[in-house]
């Protein structure tokens, strides 16, 4: 196994770690720290493609990185002001019981 | 002679890890360092509480310490002793494992932040691109460690100190990180090495400290302001305020769990101080060309052990603030002024050399500090006081 | 392939798995916490120096915090009765496990043709400040915008419903 | 013509050039402080905006002293300052602006006759609550409108043309209480967006065919050199090549914000706004912006003309000016408004500009401009001195025999008006519409439009003359007693009539000193310049329209006090003429019909589409879920008995899958979300293989 596999592999693992907390937990702020993981997944296949890519010096995949590092702290942000939102309107966080906009 | 007085710790470690086979000799070398600064910074820490607790004392009209030693001096080492032998005690209903995690996790943060400052000509331990960036990382790790000390021992003071903390190292580390930009955009280097380097030189004798400059002295008072909230040192001492909160976060903890709290506080007041004397005051350069002989790890440290007495010396004279009070000067004076400074800094980067920009720069800097005090006076800040956070 | 890369992976990888599968909420942030560090050490293993730190400096400074704060005003970091998952958890377990198999099959499929090994890169930070102001500087003034953007939204959102100030 | 002395010309920027931004940026940001104000600092704001307004004049005056110093020592200074805004990979957009003779004589003017209308507002906004806000505004507009006139990209102009254009809107509806004022400002906003959507197209194609959005730029910018060869060889539609087509598209802008046929419609409506607003935006700078444009972009619309001869851009032009000129002319002859008698003259005499441009070149329309800025301002704020004077009135009908109550009013509006008509030798607007028309008459496509411009001078002198007997002669028809402004508003209206006249000087055929000035020639003074073929003789017929025009209006108008309520001498000898110039031809009632029609019809069809189309979709969709529902049920109770138990089970759980397609649930979004990255990746990779 090559380095760049490796970290592919821990990314993608890590990718479908995240999913899977946004797909199986009942808690918003559990979904939104899935979220997390899964953007930090993808960081870092970013990274690992820009160390292991032919044109490091063009600093494609770091410049992306930290662009999304800096929009994952924005949508935290705003991920958590919503769940705190809800949850004062709702006065719960389960994502079980929030189907208000069911069709 | 001279230049080995200087290099004098750095010609010591070459020497020792001489005698060790080659292969292992770096490693030797970082553990070697590592060794030191562990055990040099709680011997200054040492001496810190006992120069707090005796500067204090004469502040306020006491004695202070007089009992151990000399002037009170072995009175630090009977208290490690105490707290050493004390009895650990944990609430019942404590999350042991987070309980127990808390003190390490802040005092390790703590240690780490030594690695990029540079104590002396050639003594750090690592000279990173990214030396200031670091910094701050480690420094912004020590607030998981606080929340984690306050939530995991169930008990409200320590979460409401908790908490208290958290928000006020948050909004503080924004004005401590941009006021230090301000310096990396002049110096155009975020390595601590460089930043000192840039400041190492002299015009008419006098150094080119960038606290010399309008820019850098508004950058040091603000970097200053920051720096106290940031360690929750009176007159910001909120998270621990005693007659509220019994002791802030660490209420709940005692014997040695408690020591290292203690010690971890210290730790980040000396490399909080480090970095400002390293941003504004030169790090380890001399104040005066003449002085140039002086070893240089001297200068870093009575540096060092200066803004350590400030620290004392501004417990002594202020009272606390309250936390309306602090949110308020934390977001609507000091960082609206801290944002002003970096575009003074622009200006001044850009304006080239001449006595145009001293004039322009202090001017903007002195007639927006007095408007904007002004103001923030009159407005209704202190009036009656709103919860936000213990509702 | 180190025995470095395997440590930092484990860890990352575990505390991934901690913070979706703990059920107090804030041994999950906590176990997030420790994700993102692993993570930032995967960058800096990977010479990424910069973005290792500021991955500390915003994921572990703030986001954590962020959770954390959000747990407590939530009450979440009380037990729910009625369980951690929700009620389909194993359709969703099957579905990540999906995904993963189809990107762990295209990362091995492909394995023959990534590149093996390459020279560590000559990138300082004065370099990515360049490239910040020179060729993405149009990126970074929209990251700009879109975090005073997110910052209004944020505290608009998060606002008292009744009392409208703060 | 007199030979060219060989000028040098001159590209590096001096000094003035260096701060030449400081002009536009010391209003704007005036404008900001004063935003900031309270309402009752009126003092503050005034001093500000005044005092900004004040150095902007100083500094203009000091750039067109030193462009005509440059120029006594035979230099044609063309100063530009360029930088690279932003970059997009190998693209560059480049702002700067620019110093030259065109820039600098605008400069001057602009801030100058700013200058006096912003001191005459103080009067005149005394009473106004919302004083600040209104000088907040005026700031910013001067500034944007100075911004126009030293940009040298187009980008930078188009910038402050739209600055310009937002400030024209908040000060139109500065009574927004008022509905009319609040209609006539979307009307003007939405109508000069119309021709602004050209100018940005025009933008556009520019910079995609000469790469640069820069004006000159020492041999590279898109009004010189290689870039207009370039745009020459091009052809588009029509037999027009890319320079004249562009050159039409940006015109097309300058026509919205000119006030040209058939976008003129806004402008008269424009009057709603305060009367200082009306001089200085709406008769003095911003309409002249379009005629601006043009001659900044002059290069643009003449290039691949032959000696003497014109190009279809021009052509176009000139066609649209002199139609404009003579159509709004005729308008004004039967308006009771004193604002929009004055207003559609505007309209009148930019067509004048417009032609001027296209017959003459741009000394011939720039001439005009300035001489019009000024009189014309001096009209609009003697208008302004008469409306305070009799309490906010301004029906022509209940005024009248101002004259002696108002005499320094009367005075200055008598200058204004007898340059506006251009009475011979001695007003500036003889001398300048003598260049048009004279221009007109040695024009080698048509001579229509020189009859069409000398039917316009008889009408300007005929309407003006109805008005001013109107407002100044006769009996007070009026309710209120009128009494005479204060001195802050008429010392500036004494300023602008000594320029109404004394501009003509620099602009007779004896000594055309502005042509010179602007075309970078030597200019001397010379009798003979008299001794042109023709040229007295088209004097002598000017001036005879004119006292012809005079006359007409007197014998119908003067000095009879009919009743406010009396028909108009007019439309008691013609009543159907009348009729239909009053109502202005019908053009609002044409637009009314046609063009919002249709707005309106598409609307009522996209709001049908919504309901019946997309809704009726949307509910069929939902329909045949049902039936799909209703069809598993059937299958559920009928078919099941049978011992089809697990066959069921699968059939009710597509059916429970399917409704949870509308779950309202997030993470069943997710899950399907998550199932297409599947089904994509495993697609991509797929055919990758194969």
């Amino acid at each position: 196994m090559t380095p760049l596999t490796g970290y592919l592999l821990v990314a993608a693992l890590l990718f479908a770690m995240g999913l899977a907390g946004a797909l199986v937990r009942r808690n918003a702020i559990l979904v939104l720290i899935g979220i997390e993981l899964m953007l930090n997944a993808a960081n870092l296949n970013f990274i690992a493609f820009w160390r292991y890519g032919p044109h490091p010096e063009a600093l494609t995949g770091m410049m992306f990185a930290i662009f999304s590092i800096a929009i994952a702290a924005a949508e935290a942000a705003v991920g958590l002001g919503l769940v705190i939102a809800i949850y004062r309107h709702a006065q719960t966080t389960d994502l079980d019981k929030m189907n208000r906009m069911k069709g | 002679m001279i230049t080995t007085m200087d290099q004098i710790f750095v010609l010591l470690q070459h020497w020792i890890v001489g005698f060790l086979p080659a292969f292992v000799q770096p490693f030797a070398a970082v553990l070697l360092s590592v060794v030191v600064i562990i055990c040099l910074f709680p011997a200054l820490f040492a001496l810190a509480v006992w120069m707090e607790r005796k500067g204090l004392g004469r502040m306020q009209n006491r004695l202070g310490p007089n009992r151990v030693g000399p002037f009170g001096l072995l009175q630090p080492i009977a208290d490690g002793i105490k707290s050493l032998t004390k009895e650990d005690i944990v609430p019942l209903s404590a999350d042991t494992p987070v309980h127990f995690l808390a003190p390490l996790l802040l005092v390790v943060a703590a240690f780490m932040g030594f690695a990029v400052l540079p104590m002396g000509r050639n003594m750090v331990l690592v000279d990173m691109d990214a030396g200031l960036l670091f910094f701050f990382a480690m420094g912004a790790s020590t607030e998981v460690s606080v929340f984690m000390a306050g939530w995991s021992s169930r008990n409200k003071y320590s979460l409401l100190g908790a908490m208290r903390a958290v928000a006020q190292m948050i909004s503080y580390e924004v004005v401590l990180l941009l006021s230090s930009v301000a310096v990396v955009m002049i110096s155009g280097s975020m390595s601590l090495t460089k930043i000192v380097e840039a400041q190492n030189h002299y015009t008419w004798g006098m150094p080119h400290w960038y606290i010399f400059t309008p820019w850098g002295l508004a950058g040091f008072v603000m970097y200053a302001i920051a720096a106290t909230a940031e360690t929750n040192r009176s007159p910001f001492d909120l998270p621990e305020g005693e007659s509220e909160l019994v002791a802030g976060y660490h209420t709940e903890y005692s014997g040695f769990k408690f020591a290292l709290f203690f010690l971890g506080e210290y730790l980040a007041m000396f490399s909080i101080s480090g970095l400002g004397t390293t941003l504004f005051l030169g790090g380890w350069s001399a104040p005066f060309a003449f002085l140039e002989w002086v070893p240089s790890w001297i200068w870093f440290f009575s540096k060092l052990m200066m803004s350590i007495f400030v620290f004392i010396w501004m417990r002594g004279t202020l009272p606390r603030l309250r936390q309306d009070q602090l949110m308020n000067f934390a977001w609507k004076f000091v960082l609206p002024f801290t944002l002003l400074n970096l575009m003074v800094t622009a200006l001044w980067r850009f304006m080239g050399e001449g006595w145009e920009r001293w004039v322009v720069c202090s001017a903007i800097l002195a007639v927006v500090w007095v408007v904007m005090g002004r103001v923030e006076m009159r407005s209704e800040h202190f009036g009656p006081r709103s919860y936000r956070y213990a509702e | 392939m180190t025995v470095v890369f395997y440590l930092i992976a484990t860890l990352t990888l575990a505390g991934g798995l901690a913070a979706v599968l703990l059920k107090h909420l804030v041994h999950c942030a906590l176990a997030v916490t420790v994700a993102f560090g692993g993570l930032a050490l995967l960058f800096l293993s990977l010479d990424a120096q910069f973005a290792g730190f500021a991955q500390i400096l915003v994921y572990i400074g703030a986001v954590a915090i962020l959770i954390v704060f959000a747990i407590l005003l939530t009450r979440g970091s009380e037990l729910p009765k009625d369980g951690v998952f929700s009620r389909t958890w194993l359709v969703g377990l099957a579905i990540a496990a999906g995904v993963f198999s189809v990107l762990g099959w295209a990362v091995l499929e492909s394995a023959q043709s990534l590149p093996q090994q390459s020279a560590v890169p000559a990138v300082t930070v004065h370099d990515i400040g360049n490239a910040l102001v020179g060729r993405y500087v149009l990126p970074l003034e929209i990251v700009a915008l879109l975090l005073t953007a997110a910052t209004i939204g944020a505290v608009i959102v998060a606002l008292h419903e009744k009392d409208g100030a703060q | 013509m007199q030979e060219a002395i060989s000028f040098t010309p001159q590209l590096a920027a001096s000094p003035i050039t260096g701060i030449l931004w400081l002009i536009p940026v010391l209003p704007i940001v005036a404008s900001g402080v004063i935003a900031l104000l309270t309402q009752p600092k009126r003092k503050a704001a005034a001093t500000l905006s005044i005092g900004s307004l004040g150095v902007s004049l100083l500094l203009s005056l000091v750039a067109f002293v030193h462009v005509v110093a440059g120029w006594a020592h035979g230099v044609a200074v063309r100063e530009t300052v360029n930088f690279n805004w932003l970059q997009f990979g190998a693209t560059n957009v480049e702002l700067g602006w620019i110093l030259d003779p065109l820039s600098a004589i605008m400069l001057v003017m602009v801030s100058f006759v700013g200058l006096l209308i912003f001191i005459y507002s103080v009067g005149y906004m005394e009473h106004d609550e919302n004083f600040t806000r209104f000088f907040c505004f005026l700031s910013l507009f001067a500034g944007a409108m100075v911004g126009v006139v030293i940009s040298n990209s187009i980008l930078l102009l188009f910038m402050n043309w739209e600055l310009v254009g937002l400030t024209s809107y908040l000060l139109i509806g500065f009574w927004y209480q008022k509905p009319s004022a609040a209609a006539a400002a979307k009307k003007a906003f939405l109508t000069t967006r119309v021709g602004d959507v050209f100018f940005l197209l025009g933008m556009v194609w520019l910079f995609a065919q000469s790469g640069t959005l820069l004006f000159y730029n020492h041999g590279a910018g898109s009004m010189e050199g290689w870039a207009l060869a370039g745009l020459l060889s091009e052809h588009a539609a029509f037999g027009l090549t890319a320079a004249g087509a562009i050159g039409l598209l940006i015109f097309a802008g300058a026509a919205g914000k000119s006030g040209q046929l058939p976008l003129h419609v806004w402008l008269p409506d424009a009057m709603e706004g305060p009367t200082p607003v009306s001089a200085l935006i709406h008769a003095a700078t911003m309409v002249a912006a379009g005629v601006y444009l043009v001659a900044r972009v002059y290069p643009l619309m003449q290039a691949g003309a032959l000696t003497g001869g014109t190009t279809t851009a021009l052509t176009v032009v000139t066609w649209v000016g002199a139609s404009t000129a003579v159509f709004a002319a005729l308008i004004a002859v039967a308006q009771n408004d004193v604002k929009r008698i004055l207003a559609y003259s505007t309209v009148s005499q930019l067509g004048y500009m417009m032609a001027g441009l296209g017959l003459g070149g741009v000394a011939v329309g720039m001439f005009h401009l300035i001489t019009h800025a000024f009189f014309k301002a001096l009209l609009f704020m003697g208008a302004g001195s008469v409306i305070h004077g009799c309490h906010e009135e301004q029906d022509v009908r209940r005024m009248g025999g101002l004259w002696s109550k108002m005499p320094l009013t009367f005075a200055t509006y008598a200058i204004g008006m007898l340059a506006l008509c251009g009475f011979p030798l001695v007003f500036s607007g003889f001398w300048s519409k003598d260049g048009i028309l004279e221009a007109a008459q040695h024009w080698s496509v048509a001579k229509t439009p020189f009859y069409m411009l000398v039917f316009g001078a008889l009408l300007t002198a005929f309407y003006m003359t109805r008005q001013v007997s109107y407002v100044f002669f006769g009996h007070f028809r009026g309710h209120k007693t009128a009494h005479e402004s204060p001195s802050v508003m008429t010392v500036p209206l004494a300023i602008l009539a000594f320029f109404a006249i004394a501009l003509g000087v620099i602009g007779t055929p004896a000594w055309p000193w502005f042509r010179a000035f602007l075309e970078g020639r030597a200019a001397g003074f010379d009798l003979h310049g008299f001794a042109e073929p023709g040229l007295l003789a088209l004097m002598a017929t000017s001036s005879l329209v004119v006292f012809l025009g005079l006359g007409l209006g007197w014998s119908l108008y003067g000095n009879k006090s009919p009743k406010a309520e009396a028909p108009d001498a007019l439309e008691a000898s013609v009543p159907w003429i009348w009729v239909v110039l009053h109502n202005k031809f019908y053009v609002d009632e044409f637009y009314g019909v046609t063009v919002i029609a249709f707005y309106a019809w598409w609307a009522r069809v996209a709001d049908w589409l919504d309901r019946r189309v997309w809704g009726g979709a949307v509910t069929g969709v939902a329909w045949s879920f049902g039936l799909w529902a209703q069809l598993n049920r059937f299958l559920d109770t009928s078919v099941v008995d049978g011992g089809f138990d697990k066959g069921c089970e699968e059939l009710s759980t597509g059916g429970g899958l399917l409704a949870q397609v509308e779950s309202g649930r997030v993470q069943t979004y997710l899950r399907i979300l998550a199932l297409a990255v599947v089904a994509l990746v495993a697609i991509l990779i797929w055919s990758a293989r194969a």
